[in-house]
């Protein structure tokens, strides 16, 4: 039987598996653009789990939410990927050290 | 009519500082001098009505002002004068104007600038001395900081960056404990005025806890041993007009803050903890006295000489238990609280005009060094004659205000126990060692070099400001009853306040 | 009357201030007469005093000027003590330093600092005088300290001269430990007296005994005793007792007039006259009676010995003058209070003179000292020998001089005295008698007798001094002889200092020494049959004579057997050595020790500059955790997020 | 019937917003000054909007999700200030750079209104609408300048870290919505203050919630991002970053932790007390090793944190208000300290070293003087209002009996005041590197000459403001 346990332990499991994405990955930024939009996704199951125990729509509107915003996060991330790689012919993570200190 | 004295001695050098400054170091600079010296001038001369208007016997705050400041803290923007801070007070007020005839022409880069940092340093002092409210008080105490280190910056030696930020952090980090201190103060009373702190009620441990952040905070200004080795470097770094300042008002600093803050609002741990203090300021005239002994620089010399004369400042203040604990009555303690006051307000003037007589000096051959002169006498001998003046003045000779402050703190911790006195004494030998030492490599003697037999004597301007200041000494030390009697009234309150427990 | 005593101390000072501040302005004539006719007012009110005191016996003055400073009930004044021995010393200074006055007009002619170094003599008078006149403790440290101060300026006088500035630095700091002592007696007086004037402290004495001070721990000392040996170690300081005698040799770099005035005469008998005034205190103190007896006997005998192997003429002046001084703190210790005053005045005359007779000499010779570059100038200077001769026999105590009764009654009652160390005093002081005879015959010899030893171009303008230099010689010629005699009789018996002298019934030797005196030639006839001191005198110049006159070749091979003495002798027992490598060495070690170890390496370096080096290095090191990497930074807040969740669990 | 008068303000400013944005497309670069003055007008609508419906007792609209209070009519306020002195401010420097184009004003306005939204936010809903709102312009706005690669790469870098910022955050509030089954702080609160409300689920949406919190506030361990993107972005956005964004900080900790988990507070105070000394220790101490003048105040941005953190580690209203106070006087002395730099900056040189600064007194000895006051008010040296800020916050610290705290955050300041200084001894007492003289039209000399004098000002007579802040809370 499916509770609502499972549901959060999914979540929980789909949060880090994005966040280990951010810090293991060493190749190129659109993985972490992913590993972003993977967390968002996390946090939504979670809402709906828990709106559907409470049986309280609030949870699912506010997921409604985050995927609007998730969208306009992407698209800004997008634009900055372009940006750095016209000005830095490259967008591996390695290579965006210049400021450190 | 009332006249609000002590805030037109705050307010007008500030004033006098911006005029000074807006007027700018261009072509209008030399306006910008005669109008720094009217002001000070004038502040000196309203200082001497807080003289006038003094009535030893009333105790209590004198010229009080008080207008609401922060409401939220309740704190007011309150000021007064009683015997202690009077006298201090009208010296601040009376080197100034030395010190910027002292620098008239001598200053070259942007003049303005500097007269106004003088004005500005002379007013927030002034209002060090007459703040009633703790928080004022600990305004005007930081903030003074700020012109000091432009003066000690701009205008002093080599190695001057050096030395005004070690002075800067020296005295910040001291100053932050005072202020935790206070708020806790302000905590416990809920308001900040001075009056009520004295009055508000400390266990033993509140107060211990107190009078070490105080401790810090004054230690560094006085300066004591071991937190004044930031005084030679600023001293020798800093212009002579920031010398004199800096030894003739920023150390009494120190001294008052012991008197008007640690004594009287922590009396019981001033009496557990004075044998540290006694210890302290006993290390500061032996230890200090050895050390400057063996200087090659005249200003670090004198610098070495300020500390050890301060170090009778805290000796006296903290050596009253001791006197009353071992003769019942108040005959010593008076004496030394005396012997205190007066001794700061001698050595303000004393060493400021040994920092003057190295900056004339210095002026003329741009040398601190003792081995760069010899027999100055010879080609300068109205200087010579000030400097041995001066020389024998801050080896306490009678006769001179030097002698007065040392004379009644030996007699006072005399009453506390032999050996104190016996330690005490022993400035008279070393403070004639090596100040005259320095005299007689410098002053005496066959003409050093052709530097030295190149110098012409004191100018007209140097001579009225050292003949100021030898009046000034001599007068003191021939009669010092106005001034002893001034203070007696407040130090005898005082005495009374301190002896009583809080506990 | 008091209008008069404030005449005699301003009088001078007046002077000094005008001679000194307007020197260039008046002249060089201006200022001798300027100061001259302060010190002669001053010198004309004293004797109007003495008549007024002596001959009137007016009562006892002590009246105050003003208020120095009031401190809780300690009221500090200014003011003045007007008795019998007041009117005395004052008396002798404003003479003695008339003298010197009229004296360096001559001696100073053709020095350029004339104004200057009569402005300080006229204010060496007013300190001298305010020193002797003072009623209290403050004004006597005053007067103390100012005398010491003025006679810096003047050993310093001529500050080109490196042994000039050295000598006067090493006589202010060896004055200055003696004031050390002196301030720490004062102290303990105020302390159980509450007041600093003489009229309170004197009559507390009795209470000052009892009360017992803890000094070193477990011991307890009475408060007079300690009291008085701190002000004696004033005295020693000031009337340069060993060990605090090491100055006054060196002082004699400063010019003659003020050897004189200050080192002969008025100065260093400062000293002697703080313990007679004191003596309403030393005389409840047996220990510290005791005290100065010893000492003084130890300086007479040894300075004195030192006085054979100087060979500046000064120099040999300067140690008789220890000597004697030490015979006067002799008298002091043995009670003898009005024998120690009575000789320090015939002193005051005797050496005064046989300093300016050097200083007439050394004019003649062109500034020459080495006696052994001097000889036969008997025949050259009659006035200056005959003057030097009188001197020297009043020195040596010859029968019917000054020196002579004022050392004999001196003798005498140390010899009569019971106190702790007057065995070993009198031995000193008979000893001494020899010793002095033997270096005043030498300076005499080797000066005016014997072969010209002179080189050729002093000896070619070799002439006897003006008038100015030996109108003051015989001035002082005279009372060397008569002083003694007729001044013995009311000073030593006739109850002349009993208004300002106390002397307990059993310690009075003089009283003893008065019932066998009927009148002083009894005295002398007495002398020769009582006391062996004149034959010693005797002996002491015969000695010299044979050593000096007779066989010259002597003295060198006596030095070559007993060389180890001699050495010991040349080396004044090695005490300058000492101080100036060992004391004055260790100071200047342990401040470099101090200075570069404590202060800059362990405050400044280690704990100031050390600090801040510490705070940049944690810097630069973390901040190298900021890699730029955006993995790192997002580990970072990981890592944050897991230790934040870890410190809820936990603390749950 | 929905109340829309306390919404007044926010919806002026959207309203304008999209009127600047069509005038602006109409426009020709040279006609750009039009939507200059048009955004200046947009503000001060604006701020007429927040006085004329100042509600002064607290007023809930939009089904609890939206709240009005005089607490917010101020901070509102101030959020006006911080973003007018940035358009001003960075008008000349755009210009210069022919980066003066019509988006910049506008994400400034869009970040205002996210601000706004922040502060008036009464459900965790409408406080992640207005954090995304601020937080997406602001990526925008870093990455204005496209020609540099370091703004593209310290903008890549802002967006990572605060995208899994906002993403931890919403984690948060999902544990807390599933814990209590509702977003309303005040319900939060009450749902919370029932005996068994604080369990572990909801201690672990706490610890995420307080990572967001951290994360916008820049306090460490979250503080990675702010030296780069301070140093990163052209320095009129590094000014807006370092000034307004932090009122927005101030409303998030607020209105969550205060308002909606104050019953919570033992637990998160000692995660806030670790934040709080290490944003000194590290914010100070890695300050003194800076050589580029902007990554200095980012640091010396980090080490006030520390000390506004205090203000909520005390927790009692006091404290709060003195945090309040805090931010304030720090926004106003960070957009001076910003500002000089621009007044430095002039075409194709940016003053962003320290060596820049050298021998000010002698090229122009009144900026000098500002720029003392500046740095001396951030040291907390009285007569300066940086002062006041410390010691309001260290009275809280000390009436809360954290007494160690208090000295230690007064030592680590003591530190800091180096840095500080270093910045006034290259000014007064070293010679000029660089001769030119300074030109800045005059509008910014006035303004920057009174935002200057505004901190000496505040700190003789701190009164006004002091009693604003302690009634507002």
């Amino acid at each position: 039987m499916v509770t609502v346990a499972h549901y959060l332990v999914l979540a929980a499991v789909l949060f880090s598996v994005s966040v280990a994405g951010i810090f293991i990955n060493r190749r190129n930024v659109i993985v972490l653009l992913m590993c972003i939009e993977l967390m968002l996704l996390a946090v939504n199951f979670n809402f709906i789990a828990f709106s559907r125990l409470l049986g309280d729509t609030l949870g699912q509107v506010f997921v409604f939410f985050i995927l609007t915003v998730a969208a306009a996060e992407a698209a800004i991330g997008l634009a900055i990927l372009v940006v750095l790689f016209r000005n830095t012919r490259s967008i591996n993570v390695d290579d965006m050290d210049t400021l450190k200190g | 009519m009332y006249v609000p004295l002590l805030s037109i001695c705050i307010w007008l050098p500030i004033a006098g500082a911006i005029a000074v400054l807006l007027l700018g170091s261009g072509q209008r600079a030399e306006l910008a001098r005669r109008v720094a010296l009217g002001v000070s001038v004038a502040t000196f001369v309203v200082a001497i009505h807080l003289y006038i208007g003094f009535y030893p016997e009333y105790v209590g705050m004198h010229f009080v002002e008080r207008l609401p400041w922060i409401g939220a803290f309740n704190a007011f923007y309150a000021l007064g004068v009683d015997g202690i801070s009077m006298p201090l007070i009208l010296l601040t007020a009376f080197l100034t104007p030395l010190v910027i005839i002292a620098g008239w022409e001598v200053i070259k880069t942007r003049p303005a600038q500097y007269f106004a940092a003088f004005l500005l340093l002379e007013g927030l002092m002034i209002g060090v001395f007459a703040a009633l409210d703790a928080l004022l008080f600990y305004v005007f105490w930081e903030a003074m900081l700020v012109p000091m280190f432009i003066i000690i910056g701009v205008w002093g030696g080599e190695r001057r960056v050096y030395a005004t930020v070690k002075f800067f952090l020296y005295t910040f980090l001291g100053s932050v404990f005072m202020l935790v201190a206070l708020i806790y103060l302000y905590q416990q009373s809920g308001s900040y005025s001075i009056q009520t702190f004295h009055e508000l009620p400390l266990g033993m441990n509140e107060q211990v806890l107190i009078f070490l952040a105080f401790l810090i905070a004054f230690a560094v200004k006085v300066p004591m041993w071991p937190v004044h080795t930031w005084l030679p470097d600023a001293h020798v770094e800093a212009p002579t007009g920031g010398s004199v300042i800096l030894a003739a008002v920023l150390l009494k600093m120190g001294g008052y803050g012991f008197i008007r803050f640690s004594l009287p609002i922590t009396p019981d741990a001033s009496q557990s903890l004075a044998w540290l203090m006694i210890g302290l300021s006993l290390v500061a005239i032996v230890y200090i006295a050895f050390v400057a002994l063996v200087q090659k620089d005249m200003k670090k010399l004198i610098a070495y000489s300020s500390i050890a004369h301060m170090g009778f400042v805290t000796l006296g203040f903290f050596v009253i238990f001791a006197t009353i604990a071992n003769t019942q009555d108040e005959a010593g303690a008076m004496l030394a609280l005396q012997g205190g006051m007066v001794q700061m307000i001698s050595h303000g003037l004393i060493s400021g005009a040994l920092f003057l007589c190295v900056g004339v000096m210095y002026d003329r051959l741009h040398s601190r060094e003792i081995s760069a002169y010899g027999g100055v006498a010879n080609t300068m001998p109205k200087f010579a004659a000030f400097v041995v003046l001066f020389a024998l003045a801050n080896a306490g000779l009678p006769g001179t205000s030097g002698f007065v402050g040392e004379f009644f703190v030996i007699l006072g911790s005399f009453h506390a126990s032999f050996w104190l006195a016996f330690t005490a004494a022993t400035i008279l030998v070393f403070g004639a060692a090596y100040t005259l030492w320095m005299v007689k490599r410098v002053i005496f003697g066959e003409v050093g070099n052709d530097g030295v037999a190149a110098l012409e004597d004191v100018g007209r301007r140097e001579f009225f400001v050292l003949g100021t200041l030898a009046v000034s000494v001599l007068v003191l030390g021939v009669w010092p009853d106005p001034l002893v009697e001034a203070m007696d009234e407040t130090l005898r309150q005082l005495l009374v306040h301190v002896m009583q427990s809080k506990l | 009357m008091e209008s008069i005593y404030l005449g005699i101390v301003i009088a001078p000072l007046a002077a000094a201030i005008v001679a000194g501040l307007f020197g260039s302005r008046i002249g060089r004539a201006g200022a001798h007469s300027v100061t001259i006719a302060g010190v002669a007012i001053s010198f004309v009110l004293s004797l109007v005093v003495l008549k007024d005191v002596v001959i009137d016996g007016a009562a006892v003055f002590n009246g105050t000027v003003y208020t120095w400073a009031a401190v809780g009930d300690i009221r500090m004044e200014i003011g003045f003590l007007v008795d019998h021995l007041t009117a005395l010393m004052i008396t002798v200074v404003t003479f003695v330093s008339l003298a010197v006055h009229v004296y360096t007009i001559g001696y100073m002619a053709d020095d350029p600092g004339y104004q200057r170094f009569f402005s300080y003599i006229s204010l060496f008078t007013f300190a001298m005088l305010m020193l002797v006149m003072s009623n209290n403790f403050l004004q006597l440290f005053f007067g103390w300290e100012a005398v010491g101060v003025v006679s810096y300026l003047l050993i310093g006088f001529w500050f080109k001269r490196p042994t000039a500035i050295f000598a006067n630095l090493k006589a202010f700091l060896v004055n200055r430990v003696g004031d050390f002592g002196f301030l720490l007696g004062i102290a303990a007086i105020v302390l159980h007296t509450g007041s600093l004037d003489y009229a309170t402290a004197f009559a507390g004495a009795q209470l000052l005994d009892a009360e017992s001070i803890e000094v070193l721990s477990g011991t307890q000392w009475s408060v007079l005793t300690l009291a008085c040996i701190c002000l004696f170690i004033g005295a020693m300081g000031k009337s340069a007792q060993v060990p605090l005698h090491v100055w006054l040799p060196d002082s004699m770099e400063g010019p003659t007039p003020i050897s004189a005035l200050i080192h002969a005469a008025t100065m260093v008998t400062a000293g002697i006259f703080m313990v007679a005034r004191m003596s309403p205190l030393f005389e409840y103190s047996e220990i510290a009676l005791s005290v100065v007896l010893i000492v003084g006997a130890t300086t007479a005998i040894l300075t004195g010995l030192l006085g054979i192997v100087q060979n500046d003429i000064k120099r040999v002046v300067a140690y008789s003058t220890l000597s004697q001084l030490g015979y006067m703190t002799v008298a002091l210790g043995a009670s003898a209070y009005a024998a120690g005053i009575f000789h320090l005045m015939t002193h005051a005359f005797f050496k005064a003179l046989l300093f300016l007779a050097a200083g007439s000499v050394i004019i003649g010779l062109h500034h020459e000292q080495d006696m052994r570059r001097m000889g036969g100038l008997r025949r050259h200077m009659p006035i200056t020998y005959w003057t030097a001769l009188i001197g020297t026999l009043a020195l040596v105590g010859f029968p019917g001089f000054s020196g002579f009764f004022s050392k004999d009654a001196l003798i005498e009652a140390v010899h009569a005295s019971t106190a702790f160390g007057a065995g070993f005093a009198y031995w000193c002081v008979l000893l001494g008698v020899f010793v002095t005879a033997l270096y005043s015959f030498r300076l005499l010899f080797l000066v005016f007798h014997g072969e010209e030893r002179i080189d050729a171009d002093a000896k070619a303008h070799l002439h006897e001094s003006p008038a100015v230099v030996w109108v003051p010689l015989v001035a002082l010629a005279i009372p060397s002889v008569l002083i003694g005699w007729y001044t013995i009789e009311p000073l030593l018996f006739g109850g002349f200092f009993t208004d300002s002298l106390v002397v307990l019934a059993e310690h009075d030797v003089l009283h003893e020494v008065g019932e066998e005196f009927e009148g002083p030639a009894a005295f002398v006839l007495h002398a020769f049959s009582a006391s062996p001191a004149i034959y010693l005198a005797l002996a002491g110049a015969v000695v010299a004579w044979v050593l000096y006159l007779l066989r010259p070749e002597l003295p060198g091979r006596i030095a070559q057997r007993f060389a180890p003495v001699h050495r010991l002798l040349v080396n004044k027992y090695y005490f300058d050595w000492f101080n100036e490598n060992v004391l004055a060495g260790a100071t200047r070690g342990l401040g470099r020790l101090l200075w570069g170890v404590g202060d800059r390496a362990v405050i400044d370096g280690a704990l100031v500059n050390g600090s801040a080096r510490g705070v940049a290095i944690l810097a630069l090191i973390v901040r190298r955790v900021q890699s730029g990497y955006l993995y790192h930074y997002a580990f970072a807040m990981v890592i944050g997020l897991a230790a934040l969740i870890g410190w809820l669990v936990i603390r749950s | 019937m929905i109340e829309y008068s306390p919404a007044a303000a926010e919806i002026f400013l959207a309203t304008a917003i999209c009127v600047v944005l069509l005038v602006d497309v109409f426009l020709r670069d040279e006609q750009r000054m039009i939507t200059y003055w048009l955004s200046l007008v947009a503000l001060l609508g604006t701020a007429a909007c927040t006085g004329l419906f100042f509600a002064d007792q607290t007023v809930i609209t939009f089904y609890g999700s939206f709240v009005a209070d005089s607490a917010a009519g101020v901070l509102k306020l101030v959020a006006y200030l911080a973003v007018a002195l940035v358009f001003v401010y960075s008008r000349d420097y755009l210009a210069a750079r022919n980066l003066f184009k019509g988006e910049f004003f506008i994400l400034g306005l869009f970040g205002l209104l996210g601000i706004m939204v922040m502060i008036s936010a009464h459900s965790l809903l409408t406080m992640y609408l207005g954090l995304e709102l601020l937080s997406l312009a602001l990526y925008a706005l870093v990455a204005f300048n496209r020609e540099s690669a370091t703004a593209a790469e310290s903008a890549m870098k802002y967006f990572v870290l605060g995208a899994i910022a906002s993403g931890t955050l919403l984690y948060g509030i999902s544990l807390l919505y599933g814990v209590t089954g509702t977003l309303e702080i005040t319900e939060l609160a009450e749902r919370l203050s029932e005996p068994d409300g604080m369990d572990i689920t909801a201690l672990v949406g706490l610890a995420f919630i307080v990572v967001g919190v951290a994360f916008k506030f820049g306090a460490v361990p979250f503080h990675m991002w702010v030296p780069d993107v301070y140093q990163g972005a052209p320095t009129p956005v590094t000014l807006f970053i370092g000034s307004a964004p932090k009122i927005a900080a101030f409303a998030l900790a607020w209105r969550v932790l205060v308002e909606g988990l104050g019953d919570a507070h033992s637990s998160w105070q000692g995660m806030l007390i670790v934040l709080s000394i290490l944003s000194l220790a590290i914010g100070n101490v890695v300050a003194i090793a800076q050589t580029n003048l902007k990554r200095m105040l980012a640091y010396s941005t980090i080490s006030h944190v520390g000390f506004i953190l205090m203000g909520f580690i005390a927790g009692t209203d006091d404290a709060l208000s003195a945090a309040l106070f805090y931010t304030v006087s720090y926004v106003i002395m960070a957009a001076a300290a910003f500002g000089m730099i621009l007044l430095l900056s002039r075409e194709g040189f940016e003053a962003e070293q320290l060596e820049d600064f050298k021998g000010l007194n002698a090229r122009s000895p009144w900026f000098a003087f500002v720029m003392l006051m500046i740095m001396f008010s951030m040291a907390g040296v009285p007569p300066f209002i940086g002062f006041y800020a410390k010691l309001l916050v260290l009275g809280g610290l000390i009436e809360a009996g954290l007494l160690w705290l208090a000295i230690l955050g007064v030592i680590l300041a003591v530190v800091g005041a180096f840095y500080y200084l270093r910045v006034v001894w290259y000014m007064y007492f070293a010679d000029p590197v660089d001769e030119a003289p300074i030109v800045a039209p005059g509008s910014m000399r006035v303004v920057i000459s009174v935002n200057g004098l505004g901190l000496l000002a505040l700190g003789v007579f701190p009164g006004f403001l002091l009693d604003l802040c302690v009634r507002v809370l």
